[in-house]
């Protein structure tokens, strides 16, 4: 089965969706079942989980309630979601992205929160431990 | 906790008494997976399924099973499903598909699988 | 909360992904998650996850490779999957597509199948019966 | 069958000792819900809420607990939270929150919820 690609890639799988609270459950099962393809374990998908909301979190109170546009790019080795959303002015020490910023520390290896050209972007990255 | 997820969505096993047991999405991921767990099988006589865990079943997991019928029809046998739950009954009936198998329900009588329609997903959510 | 539109509407949702039979089962499950946000029935659901199915085994084995879109439009009374890919010469009248066609007869209210400038497109509608 | 899905991601029920159960994810769509509920509890005394069926927290949940706390100390009391398992422990730790709360977990021997922790998925999958 052609599931992962010879780079050992699946997707990239990219959801455009309004700036609805209710669906970021949506995309938390999406990155759930990618992850699961992709032979992620229960507790790095609890992980996975946890930062794909805290991404839509930080569009969705700060973004300026236009499209948010997501995206999972998973290897054997690391699932990333990143998200952005159109928002000029994107205050990054916001304090209110003190406690997305925290969590984010807690479950990812890296991550970052930036205004890059006229949008607001966010990144995560959860690594597979390979056994 | 440390259980892995899950990568196929598919998964086919031989059971004691040779039946091939179907756990999963037979979808169009899944059906090559059984397409060639159902080869396989074809030499060793009368083809059967358990699909008592599947728990999902679209036209193109059908369409591996109408395969194994129409080839187990030129060797003059028929493939049993066995096990079968509303899931794969509603598609056979919409399809008109029913006959070409042998078919005990989920709640006959007959060599017990689980009995029961698995949560496959694995996707913990 | 805000869930549910002013005209009733949950998405639309939009998802773009590679032509890999794995990510199938990811699309049912995004379905499925905004289909159970919006108030639908498990046998709703279930029909609605066979839709999606049917939409990704036609674009999968008859486009051209390139990426595939989909979109859940959502409202309370109808969900509806679009699918389309790129492709000229979309042969409508395929008999592979025979048995798709037939499956979604069984489980929608309504589908189609067509070429539209130059996407292979499908859609179907499954009906949501208030109660 | 004819069970509806479950709407709403979260519920919110009050308990027989009048501690507020809780059922499904705390995320920026179940905030709210849990915010409107602690503070019409709170006029009835110290707040109470088991979390044994809370199947994910996300900082934006965690922001409603934290708030509620913030108004418990004004008010000399302290918010407990019953049944704490593994997804609420993991995020009252990384965010080092623990303390703000009394907490038993679902382990412990005290006034037994459910147990454990609700698939609430609803999404059929
Ligand atoms: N930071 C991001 N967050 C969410 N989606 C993204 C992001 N960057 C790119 N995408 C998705 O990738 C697609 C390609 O975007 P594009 O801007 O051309 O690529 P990139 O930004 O990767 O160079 C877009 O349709 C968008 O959905
Ligand atoms: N038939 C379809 N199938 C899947 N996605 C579609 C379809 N039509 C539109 N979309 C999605 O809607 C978005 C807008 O597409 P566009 O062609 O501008 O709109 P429309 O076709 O609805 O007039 C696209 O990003 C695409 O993802």
């Amino acid at each position: 089965m052609a599931r992962v690609n010879e780079r050992g890639m699946i997707g990239p799988v990219e959801i455009r969706v309004p700036p609805d609270p209710s669906l970021s459950k949506v995309l938390r099962l999406a990155a759930s079942g990618v992850a699961s393809l992709a032979g992620y374990t229960v507790d790095e998908i609890d992980d996975i989980k946890i930062a794909v909301s805290e991404v839509l979190i930080a569009l969705i109170e700060h973004g300026r309630g236009e499209s948010i546009d997501v995206q999972f790019v998973v290897d054997s080795h690391t699932f990333t979601v990143r998200g952005r959303t159109p928002m000029e002015g994107f205050d990054v020490n916001d304090p209110d992205l003190q406690l997305c910023r925290t969590v984010l520390e807690g479950v990812c290896a890296d991550h970052g929160i930036d205004q890059v050209d006229s949008n607001a972007q966010i990144w995560a990255t959860v690594e597979h431990l390979s056994i | 906790m440390t259980e892995t997820g899950s990568p196929d969505s598919l998964t086919v096993e031989v059971g004691a008494h040779g039946e091939l047991v179907v756990t999963g999405d037979i979808d169009i991921a899944g059906g090559p997976i059984l397409d060639s767990a159902i080869t396989d099988r074809e030499e060793h006589g009368p083809v059967v399924i358990d699909v008592a865990a599947v728990s999902f079943i679209d036209s193109s997991g059908l369409r591996s099973l109408l395969g194994a019928a129409r080839r187990a029809r030129g060797r003059d046998e028929v493939v049993a499903l066995r096990n079968v739950g509303a899931e794969v009954a509603r598609l056979l009936e919409i399809t008109g598909t029913t006959e070409q198998f042998e078919i005990s329900a989920a709640s006959d009588p007959s060599p017990a699988g689980s009995g029961e329609s698995a949560d496959s997903d694995g996707a913990g959510e």
